[in-house]
């Protein structure tokens, strides 16, 4: 409600995005980065650079899935142990049953899909308020992984192609200067894909609608109950890939790990200037709200910070930088 | 000729009210056919049965002579029935393109992609034929209420294929220019066949476009007669079911009584530009002026709502500083905003916490435990003297009709009690009726000693109404009119006396 | 190598909020003062986030140390990074558990199974080698969430036939979570004799729950610290298993010292662990060992 | 927006509360206490009993908190680290510093109302949004959690009738056969104040009018900062009564607990019928969805049902509880 207050400005924007807000969020980022540059010499380094990009790789393609569902007003808890139990699915397909690399791949973000598919369809047809669907398959997945898995690690010993996915480096291969593992290029190429698709597609444009008004939407003769199934759905698709992306950096499947990296993705999306009430956000600000954290995080520890002060620090500096947005906005 | 659209036997119940009883209607094509009923009636309960939104309990709906059940939107989209909601359907953090087109998105040649270009030409189509000067781009949450009506119309108009089109109170928010364009659409589409239901409680479009009349009261279906045949007050007795006394204009010149509240050089950026003016014990006085002319935008800054550049306020002659509505409220300044969903109720809530939220305190024991007995009999006796059709107190406003929802906003200023009143487009969506109602009430606040405010864009209800009249252009005050001088045309030419054209 | 003074040993630990890697690090500081070394301790919140641990490991190699001390959460995950460690040359310091890999230099290590063994011992010989038994466990996947359980398991199973496991739950080490787990064993299972809490957190977790529900059984602990020490002090619990945390931070940076100065050290540094009970838990031996 | 769909029926409550939401909530509750009843005897026994009700008090109290905030369409990811800090200023009073016991008390709440006040102020005032505002709270509070208590528990041994507040039972000194721990009598106090104050006090009224519509209130005059930094305040001094029930619980303040409790009390809430996009919502619904939670929990403990299944079920039985309200709501 309060989003529409008389003080906003006109926005004569593209397409519904919302420009401004991603430039401001890059600026707090590279405001910390200046600052941790200056603290400590270790940090500029390409080793270190490239750690926070790998460390980034399995949050940020998570908070890309919950952009779309966030921006529809809904919310996703169940990303982080979605993300776990395709990553046990891959070890499956690939381990258990030796099939080739490929069909693990796909099984993981099948899986992702039809996990998406039955919150949707939860929320959509069977009116189960996000919150508590997600919540519901959070539990769900998360049993479910132990189950398969038999709560032992999955380990790919046996296709030492997966590995390829997230660590080797196809850019270092032909830029030896610059080894970004093949994750970074993933979540690069999985972002510019998701904008595309939010802001030049139907599935985008129905995203945004869903979140402004979906009353409006249906009354409008839209299929608003497929829509938000399809959307859910891409979404756990998403997280069928980030799956892929921290089982090929562990080189294995564990199955009890994922709960709680929801409100890391939660958090990027919203420092990213999307509105849990919905109906804006954009991709790119996202991205750069990922990388906030991650460079904060790892900023402190370089700095060998005491760790109990880095978690003080931590949710300070998420403030202040939501705060500096807030500033500069209201100039 | 077989009737488009035909409704036979029609009930709903919504839980605790009877919202249609044995309602009927008849449509035929190249028609317009007004639907005419006090607030409550049940006018927007039947079209909502008609165009899928709600789902009959019983009775029949032919379209074309052919029995139908419609039990969505979408249903009732590919009967070719369109409608206008009386309340916005929008989703206003999308563009203007965006929410006209949804659901039709043009595609680019893979079927993957929106074709935007193409949509914003289509868009701008859309919008010269009703002669809108909109950019597709701009985003719905960004526009005034009477553009966002625009809107609304345009989104309806552009289906190509509907036969059937449903207007709910589509000029409740929009100006003599913008209703003459609509008018001249309508008979457009009237001559392409189409059948045009209309919904108003504006009385003088009855006959300017209307061929027939429906009246309702109730629920139950009264009659339909032609319009040309037929009185204005024998049709507003039908509604109401009496014969309603016209209360007249205004009663006292309040000339020399002293000046409550005064107005010197209030700017806020483009919207507002040096305005001054001074509003006095007992008199009203009306802001008239077109769409945009930032009348809204001057109550808005006054009561606190908005920050402004630069300005002086004084309140019975001492220098105020007003930074927060709370500030306005407890100087006695209230504001009635123009937008009743977004800016004037709770909508979740029910009628007796929206009726009391803005006096909170005189209802409290020892500043803290409500005084439930009071808030309901102060609300009670509110909604009898506004005749607010409600089932209970404890009504969900959202579920009241769109009338009774303004009537809510208006008894919650009411109970507040303030003694500089801004009444910003106070009937709006209010019928016959309760108009009369709200215009005594109105004299009987100025003569009680009020100042009051009142912005509207019905040019009669102005001139009826008030004792000195402003108006506006761009942001200027363009000039002054005494009730004694003040004419349509008076008023018209000042109202587009724009800044460009008088340094000519 | 150079001077001692300037010699940075991050450790990247398990944990950092329990009190087991509290003491570890206590151990660890005391070494590092007795060294003159620079070090910092941390360590993910919980046991299950490898890839958070791996990401300290990497900010911890940024930092260019002269060794490092690592207790991996999963001995596989951590290999392309410790590669890297050997490659620059910085020694690694496998302690807690081991790394499957030869590059750590040694492995200063507590037998996590061979301790939980010695608690089914103690276990069967207070309910008298009969009986129902029951576990709350921290964690189902860690490490020492594994081998404490199975070495309890394992021995219960091949030793004493007439010992019944009636139930393994895991509580994740938070004792509020783990007084309800045990309330609820206790409750399905009259006649349960003995319950084994395989961390700190799951021991203080039954004593609270056979206290509120008034039951008395055989409660066996694991680790110490104070509520611990002052159950076994009065009787409420019948013993526990200690390792020497303290010690195992201590040799942990010791031995990083030692490699960067190239000195030769065993491939394993086994830290011990030990019973305690009422009878010897103020032994200057054992109270060495224990920690509040 | 989507809050005013056309199919929803009219409610005939006394004072904007749902009393329908509540009663059907309760026939989930009662739902699942018959079918553990059937699976287990030990279940219906007044030990057990007992022992819900105790296991229900922390979780209980939070959504008490979280309910004020929501039904404000705010969210508090705070309530579980706050409880843990409150914990911890309280045993820094009383055994650090050795004051009397009544001084500790106070403390715990007055560092909750204080922590309260300032999400609120960050929200209000500086319009962060509540979720990054009380997701900063939340790190900021863990930490230093961590940082006073030097990352070990402070056992209040100092203070004997500390355990009394949560652990002794006044109902079973007077009616020995009701051995009521006092927690769940503080619960149950509690939960009354809460909703007197809910329904019958100005704080109640704005709670739920901000969340319905909050430009609307601030247009109405009402000055919509304070009310809010108020009633965050509220909330806070409600966790820090937690904090002393699970300190006076475990006879200590454990510093690394707290986190992923907001998750749980959210769900109560939830599962209790009110919504996140606020506006309604009861005390008394959000105590049956915290005791659905407990239940739940401690019915699959008792049947032995293995641990990776006890969370699978969980999760599936927290949706059906909700779409069970939504056949029977829909009737
Ligand atoms: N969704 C709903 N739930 C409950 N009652 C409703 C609902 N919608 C409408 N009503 C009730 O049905 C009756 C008819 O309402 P309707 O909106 O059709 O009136 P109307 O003739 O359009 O009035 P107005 O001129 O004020 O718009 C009213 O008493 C209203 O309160
Ligand atoms: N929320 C808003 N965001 C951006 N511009 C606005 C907003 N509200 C009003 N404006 C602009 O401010 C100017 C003055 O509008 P205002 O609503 O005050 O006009 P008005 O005279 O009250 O006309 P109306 O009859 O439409 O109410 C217009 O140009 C309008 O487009
Ligand atoms: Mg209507
Ligand atoms: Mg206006």
């Amino acid at each position: 409600m309060s989003e529409s207050t008389t003080q906003q400005k006109p926005k004569r924007a593209l397409f519904s995005s919302n420009t401004r807000q991603k430039l401001l969020a890059f600026a707090s980022l590279i405001g910390l980065m200046v600052f941790f540059s200056l603290a400590s010499p270790s940090f500029m380094q390409t080793d270190n650079i490239v750690g926070i990009l790998q460390a980034t790789a399995v949050n940020g393609v998570l908070a890309i899935a919950c952009t779309f569902v966030i921006i529809t007003s809904g919310i996703d808890l169940s990303v982080g142990t979605l993300m776990t139990f395709c990553s046990v699915m891959a070890g499956v397909f690939l381990t258990y049953w030796g099939l080739p690399f490929y069909v693990g791949v796909l099984a993981a973000i099948f899986f992702g899909a039809l996990s998406g598919f039955i919150s949707g369809t939860l929320i959509a047809k069977l009116k189960i308020p996000p919150f508590i669907a997600t919540l519901g398959m959070m539990l769900v997945l998360k049993g479910l992984a132990l189950v398969i898995s038999g709560t032992k690690p999955i380990y790919f010993n046996d296709t030492p192609e997966f590995t390829s996915i997230s660590q080797e480096s196809l850019i270092g291969y032909l830029l030896p200067d610059l080894p970004i593992p093949n994750a970074v290029l993933i979540l690069f190429v999985m972002a510019v894909g998701a904008s595309l698709i939010l802001n030049k597609t139907v599935l985008g444009n129905y995203t945004f609608a869903l979140g402004s008004n979906e009353e409006a939407v249906r009354l409008s003769g839209v299929n608003v109950d497929r829509w938000k199934i399809v959307i859910y759905t891409f979404a756990g698709a998403i997280c069928g890939i980030a799956g892929l992306l921290i089982a090929s950096r562990l080189n294995s499947a564990q199955p009890s790990l994922g709960q709680g990296y929801e409100l890391d993705a939660i958090a990027a999306v919203v420092i990213g200037g999307t509105s849990l009430s919905g109906g804006t956000g954009t991709i790119l600000g996202t991205i750069i709200g990922a990388f906030i954290i991650s460079v904060l995080t790892n900023g402190l520890r370089i700095m060998s910070v005491a760790q109990e002060w880095q978690t003080v620090v931590t949710g300070a500096i998420i403030i202040l930088a939501v705060f500096a947005d807030n500033m500069r906005k209201s100039k | 000729m077989t009737p488009i659209v035909t409704i036979r036997h029609l009930n709903k119940t919504f839980p605790g009210v009877r919202a249609l009883n044995d309602a009927q209607f008849e449509l035929f094509p190249g028609e317009v056919h007004a639907l005419m009923g006090e607030n409550g009636a049940g006018k927007s309960t039947l079209m909502k049965v008609l165009a899928g939104v709600y789902q009959k309990d019983s009775g029949e709906i032919l379209v074309n002579g052919q029995a139908v059940e419609i039990n969505d939107p979408r249903e009732a989209q590919a009967l070719g029935i369109g409608i206008i909601h009386q309340e916005l359907n929008l989703m206003s953090h999308l563009s203007v393109a965006q929410n006209i087109f949804i659901g039709r998105e043009p595609r680019t040649r893979s079927g993957l992609f929106i074709d935007v270009p193409r949509m914003w030409r289509d868009t701008q189509e859309v919008l010269d034929r009703l002669h809108l000067t909109l950019d597709p781009r701009t985003l719905v949450g960004d526009l005034t209420v009477a553009k966002q009506q625009m809107v609304e119309i345009a989104k309806a108009l552009s289906h190509a294929e509907s036969r059937v089109l449903i207007m709910d109170e589509p000029t409740a928010a929009l100006n003599n220019a913008e209703i003459d364009e609509l008018f001249r659409i309508i008979g457009q589409l009237k001559s392409h066949g189409v059948g045009i239901v209309y919904i108003s409680h504006k009385m003088d479009e009855l006959k300017r476009i209307s061929d027939r009349v429906t009246v309702m009261r109730d629920g139950q279906y009264i009659a339909t007669v032609p319009t040309a045949e037929t009185s204005m007050e024998t049709i507003i007795s039908m509604m109401v079911g009496r014969t309603l006394l016209d209360t007249g204009g205004p009663q006292v010149p309040a000339e020399q009584s002293e000046v409550v509240l005064e107005v010197r050089n209030l700017n806020r950026g483009k919207v507002i530009k040096d305005v001054n003016f001074v509003v006095r014990k007992g008199e009203i006085l009306g802001f008239a002026g077109l769409m945009g002319a930032g009348r809204t935008e001057v109550a808005r800054a006054v009561f606190g709502a908005d920050k402004v550049d630069s300005g002086d306020i004084r309140v019975r002659g001492e220098k105020v500083s007003i930074r927060h509505p709370a500030d306005a409220v407890r100087l006695g300044i209230g504001y009635l905003s123009e937008d009743r969903k977004r800016y004037g109720l709770a909508t979740g809530m029910d009628v007796s916490s929206n009726v009391v939220l803005a006096s909170m305190k005189r209802f409290l024991w020892s500043q803290f435990v409500l005084k439930r007995q009071a808030i309901r009999a102060t609300c009670a006796q509110f909604v009898k003297q506004l005749e607010i059709k409600t089932p209970s107190l404890d009504q969900k406003v959202a579920l009241l009709s769109g009338g009774n929802q303004q009537k809510i906003v208006i008894a919650k200023w009411l109970v507040r009690d303030c003694e500089i009143l801004f009444f910003d487009e106070p009937t709006r969506g209010i019928d016959v009726g309760a108009k009369s109602e709200i215009y005594k009430l109105l004299n009987a606040l100025a003569q009680q000693g009020r100042a009051i405010v009142m912005i509207s864009s019905e040019l009669p209800e102005i001139l009826r109404m008030s004792h000195r009249i402003l108006v506006m252009c761009e942001g200027r005050i363009t000039g002054e009119v005494s009730a004694a001088e003040a004419t349509q045309e008076r008023i018209m030419q000042l109202a587009t006396r724009r800044e460009t054209a008088k340094s000519n | 190598a150079s001077a001692a003074d300037d010699m940075y040993i991050p450790l990247v630990s398990k944990g950092f909020q329990h009190q087991f890697w509290q003491a570890v690090k206590a151990g660890a500081e005391q070494a590092a003062k007795d060294l003159k070394v620079k070090i910092t301790f941390e360590g993910p919140e919980s046991e299950s986030m490898v890839d958070k641990q791996i990401d300290m490991l990497s900010a911890a190699l940024a930092k260019k140390p002269t060794a490092i001390g690592f207790a991996a959460l999963d001995s596989k995950a951590a290999i392309p990074l410790l590669k890297k460690a050997q490659a620059s040359k910085i020694p690694v310091i496998a302690f807690d558990s081991g790394v499957d890999s030869d590059i750590p230099v040694t492995t200063t290590t507590t037998d996590n199974v061979a301790a939980a063994g010695l608690a089914a011992d103690k276990m069967a010989e207070l309910i008298g080698k009969a009986g129902e038994v029951a576990l709350v466990v921290h964690d189902q996947t860690s490490r020492t969430g594994i081998d404490r359980r199975d070495g309890f398991l394992n021995r219960m199973k091949s030793t004493y036939p007439n010992i019944k496991i009636v139930s393994v739950q895991y509580g994740g080490g938070d004792q509020l979570k783990s007084t309800e787990i045990t309330k609820a064993i206790l409750q399905a299972n009259p006649n349960i004799k003995g319950i084994f809490g395989a961390n700190e957190g799951s021991a203080i977790g039954v004593l609270n729950a056979a206290r509120e529900m008034k039951r008395k059984i055989v409660i066996i602990g694991y680790d110490s610290g104070t509520q611990q020490k002052a159950a076994v002090a009065d009787g409420s619990m019948a013993g526990a298993i200690t390792q020497n945390p303290v010690g195992m931070g201590y040799k942990t940076v010791e031995a990083a010292v030692k490699a960067i100065k190239g000195e030769k050290l065993p491939k394993v540094i086994d830290t011990g662990f030990y019973w305690w009970d009422k009878s010897n838990m103020n032994d200057p031996k054992i109270a060495a060992v224990l920690y509040d």
